[in-house]
């Protein structure tokens, strides 16, 4: 029997409107520093972290806050964290790109490309030492397939039969280049190499990515090995909020095209109501409720508390 | 507030990242073994817009995207510089170093030595620092005091854009590896430069700001912060001197150590990690070559030792600024 | 010569490499969390023997031979420590350390912080350092400035097997990164350790010799070279205070200066370049807090700054050794 | 029509002669620091550097050597850097690990794992860039293969196009550790993944590792983009001179197996005999040759002065 799409829809709606926020919140002046918006890939967060336990792990990259949520974070404390607020997940200590939510296995954004991966392929290991039947998900993008680190992590995970999942997020663009520009050969023979088991997918549409993800989770679960699964997919906006004169590397065309025609929430919608899972209504009522949950959100978060300035030296060391 | 240099009449003025541009234009136009390698160099410009109209001046051979791998392109470079030709690397964050280490310490550095002399390893790795731009641990980090550790490696810190562009420039034709800091936050300072070609010498500190009470020798973003303490210190009666090293190897010491004798007081100023950091070395070589010169105890300004917190509310207390800077001039002088 | 030490009878003595492998096993006995992570390190032991024995008994799910992949195993130990191990990776030598540089500086380093406290990386990253082992520039340096300087990071540098077992055994209990240098030259020195379990605390200096009238503050290697230096000084009439960090981050300023305020003269000794080096730090805190007390300059020693030549006529050159640490004891003292 | 093999006979010879030299003079402590034997591993510098012209470059490993004399390099100035004499390669400086000949093209031995592949790669970017016909072949053991830098580089290699050959030494051994233990999936597909044209050879037939390496560098020199080379292999002796005891890492059987059989100068000499193209005495008269002249170097080398102590801080800085 099919399952309820409505909370992925809800999940992947929540990202998309809690980026929306962020965007404002940063060009208001609200916002500090560097914030990657993941606007339209929403499906591979919510897809794979669908298919994971709540005590699974995930890492995530610059691009990080649809992993967060999709992870299960709350809103109020992303906000404060992208704020510098002591309410926020690291007591405004780690921003937008280091975001950590620990009770949810979220072990980090992280801001160096490819720089989860060891520590996803870590966080396997011991999940597999310690017989916990926990698995890990790495989330990175096809830049990352330039890394040198991800091919000696997934020699190690493949030799060692680790419990982890690669998600590549190939949105066809590293920043500014073409990912065709810095990506020879073929993307998911760069896994395969290894013998570990590799799947793509559309990844603009979350039902396929949940059963390909939880195919590839169940058998890594199994003992069976690293998988890799590779998603097509496209970030909407800009490579981050700064970024607003894109010609010079892509077309209006193409992100017309994808946001058009290939918007996640607008694919799973269309399916919810043809299949009749759903109604226009139904989903009038998602969203509202979710631009209420996200507006709630950001006016705490708005309201909280900076660290005091002393905690400037707290918590180099444990 | 701009610092003071003199330069021939007619000057332009232009920014920091002008500064940058132009010394690889010019080196460019005048050697074709100059290229540069790095992520979204070309129609990009980089991230921070520094390297802009360099591809479309001299094309995709010459201004080379490379996919995000800085360990191999680093290692590129080094070949290359080993059979021909001087590239330039360009290591976005300066953070990310430390995935080029093994090519920058290991090879670059070492090439020559190794090879008794035979081989050379004329490249630059361009990278930046600098912090309160709110990136966060690891997009912030100054990390000089880690490469003028390793010999064979020339390392500079240009603090104005005069001094980027005759650094940057003689840093291209120098025959050895060079690591040249950028701060990030400075690409926008302008200042003026000379109309005609100029290259400055390594190993040669300027002298920001001439006084005779107290010393404060300062790199890249601090210079301008003792400029604006020194400011401060007027009124407080006390004249200061600022002196930039420009490059911290080789590292002038006569005219640091003369300054000293001089003032019989120092403060040193970085941007990196206060704690093996920078500022030990200078202030070491100040004490050894000074010593009975010496009023006081020479003082240490860096970065606080803890990796950079995003919240604007914490980030701010890391970097030294220019009120503790003239708090221990003061404090020197004996005027606190 | 062997470095005096007091301990509870009854003592053993063992090597150096037999201590590392007792803290390690002990703490493999004490923590089923415990496991190694490093090339050649089950069956072949390590090419030191350092670990040999340790497969044998806690098996190859704990004893983790890995591919030659510095970043990669380093990064996995990351992740392991920050989800319920202890894991201890093998840097075969300390040269290497480069190619993990990116894992240990922005990852281990900075996890606990960037997470605001809630995530913590307690692994120990052990490693080799020291030169005239004939191994030349790649696998002889001695790179403890590099990962002194890094915030997050603590430091330790052994100079007996006493401290070496004892230092280790924290190490590992440690909840931070840790980095461990142990110098290559020095596996065979033997050396007595207790019969029962002991932990010794970072942020301790040793004193290994007490004397009155110069202050030799040497680390690891070093250690040897300034006792025996200390030996020779006495003939001369100088009867020199040798003491050991231990630990660079953290340091013991207080034990050291109050040393330096006795004796009035200090030297500091470290196998690591000069220049931006160890020595660098410690004698900057030495002329920050006994200033007035100072009868002289603080004196460093350290490799030169040159990568390590393979010819021995050369890399003998290159370290410091007991008749330069006397002679500069003997100039400080006025007897040259 | 069949070349004259027995110049590469010669070749492999003096490589085997100068190792036996330089094992003895280790063991009689004449020589200090680390040696590591290229016995067996012959035919591979030999038939690669066949198949390049002299102004062509390579780049070595820890196990270099033989890479060292097959490009060309003079045994006097072998050895005299060995023993850290000013007449050595390096002036004493480099030792055996880091032997460059640049007058042949050899960009040097390299200490690190994987270390000369960014070099290679980068000689192979200038060449290209100079338009001066040369390529680069970049020897490297199946170690290197854990190395992420390998995988950067052969991924901008093959994007480029550039005149690369990658010449994997398979002798089965990372150290101390069967490769099977350190190395996932398949060697040659970890190339291949990047769109690189790889082949497999036996590696103790220098035969077939010159047509092999000749083919590579045609099609590479032209223009087609890099090539990787697998070349199955065994060291004869221990990872270095002082490596006596591996009965822990492999066994006898093995070993004797490959010494009795698998001899790269036994395979040539039985082709050479076999074929008639040359008889028991050329032979003869060959080894005698390559023995005088190494025994001659090695005295030369022997006699040569060090370099005087106030070198130590020269060439630090051009
Ligand atoms: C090691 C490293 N190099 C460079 C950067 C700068 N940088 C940040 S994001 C990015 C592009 C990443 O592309 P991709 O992995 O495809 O992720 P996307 O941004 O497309 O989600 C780059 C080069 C970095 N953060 N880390
Ligand atoms: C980066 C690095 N890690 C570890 C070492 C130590 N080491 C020297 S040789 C070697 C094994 C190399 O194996 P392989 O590449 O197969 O070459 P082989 O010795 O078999 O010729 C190792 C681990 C090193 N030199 N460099
Ligand atoms: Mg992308
Ligand atoms: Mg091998």
């Amino acid at each position: 029997m099919e399952m309820d799409w409505l909370p992925a829809y809800e999940q992947m709606l929540r990202i998309r409107i809690f980026e929306e926020h962020v965007n404002t919140l940063y060009r208001s002046g609200k916002m500090a520093g560097l914030a990657h918006l993941y606007i339209g890939e929403e499906a591979v967060a919510v897809g794979v972290c669908l298919a994971l336990r709540p005590d699974d792990y995930i890492t995530s990259t610059h691009r990080g806050h649809g992993h967060c949520l999709a992870k299960g974070a709350r809103l109020d404390r992303m906000f404060a964290e992208l704020l510098g607020r002591a309410d926020g997940y690291c007591r405004g200590k780690g921003g937008s790109m280091h975001i950590a939510d620990q009770e949810r296995g979220n072990l980090g954004a992280n801001a160096i490309v490819g720089g989860s991966s060891g520590i996803a392929t870590g966080a396997a290991f011991s999940a597999r030492y310690r017989g916990t039947g926990q698995v890990c998900a790495c989330f990175f993008g096809e830049g990352t397939l330039g890394q040198g680190v991800l091919y000696e992590v997934m020699n190690m995970a493949a030799l060692w039969r680790l419990p982890v999942l690669y998600v590549c997020e190939n949105n066809l663009y590293n920043e500014y280049t073409p990912a065709v520009d810095t990506t020879a050969g073929s993307m998911r023979a760069r896994a395969e190499a290894f013998g570990i088991q590799a799947d793509e997918v559309d990844g603009q549409d979350v039902r396929a990515v949940y059963a390909a993800a939880s195919r590839a989770v169940e058998r890594t679960r199994a003992g069976e090995g690293p998988s890799f699964l590779l998603c097509h997919t496209y970030r909407f906006q800009g490579h981050h909020v700064g970024d607003v004169n894109r010609a010079y590397y892509r077309t209006k065309d193409e992100e017309d095209l994808w946001r058009g025609q290939r918007d996640p929430l607008r694919v799973l919608a269309a399916w919810l109501l043809e299949s009749g899972a759903a109604t226009e209504p139904d989903l009038d009522v998602v969203t509202a409720k979710v631009r209420a949950d996200v507006e709630a959100a950001e006016a705490i978060a708005l309201d909280a508390p900076y660290p005091d300035p002393s905690e400037v030296d707290q918590h180099v060391y444990a | 507030m701009r610092s003071e240099m003199s330069v021939a009449a007619p000057a332009r003025e232009i920014t920091f990242a002008q500064a940058v541009r132009e010394a690889l234009a010019e080196e460019m136009r005048h050697d074709p073994a100059v290229v540069i390698f790095g992520e979204d160099v070309a129609e990009a410009g980089t991230p921070f817009k520094v390297l802009s109209g360099l591809v479309e001046e001299f094309g995709r051979d010459r201004v080379v995207d490379t996919p995000i791998s800085e360990a191999g392109f680093t290692g590129i470079a080094v070949g290359a510089a080993m059979t021909g030709l001087r590239p330039v690397v360009d290591i976005m964050f300066g953070d990310f170093l430390t995935l080029a280490m093994d090519q920058i310490v290991n090879q670059a550095a070492k090439v020559h030595y190794m090879s008794g002399g035979r081989l050379t390893v004329p490249m630059v790795v361009r990278t930046t620092m600098g912090a309160t731009r709110r990136s966060a641990a690891q997009h912030s980090q100054s990390l000089q005091a880690l490469v003028s550790h390793i010999p064979g490696l020339k390392v500079v810190l240009p603090s104005t854009p005069y001094d980027a562009k005759g650094l940057l420039k003689s840093a291209i034709r120098d025959a050895n590896p060079v690591v040249f800091f950028e701060d990030k936050m400075m690409y926008t300072l302008k200042g003026t430069v000379p109309e005609e070609e100029y290259w400055l010498p390594f190993g040669v500190a300027d002298v920001k700001r001439h006084g005779s009470d107290v010393t404060i020798v300062a790199t890249s973003s601090m210079v301008q912060v003792a400029l604006e303490a020194a400011d401060g210190l007027r009124s407080d009666g006390i004249d200061a001197e600022v002196i930039d090293p420009r490059t911290t190897v080789p590292l002038d010491v006569a005219t640091i150590v003369e300054s000293v004798k001089r003032t019989s007081r120092a403060i040193v100023v970085d941007e990196g990690h206060r704690r093996y950091g920078v500022t030990a070395e200078i202030a070491a070589v100040i004490a050894e070559e000074a010593f009975s010169y010496l009023d006081a105890p020479v003082r240490r300004l860096g970065a606080l030792d803890v990796p950079v917190p995003f919240s604007p509310v914490l980030e701010d207390r890391t970097v030294p600024t220019a009120a503790q800077v003239r708090e221990t001039a003061r404090e020197l002088c004996g005027r606190a």
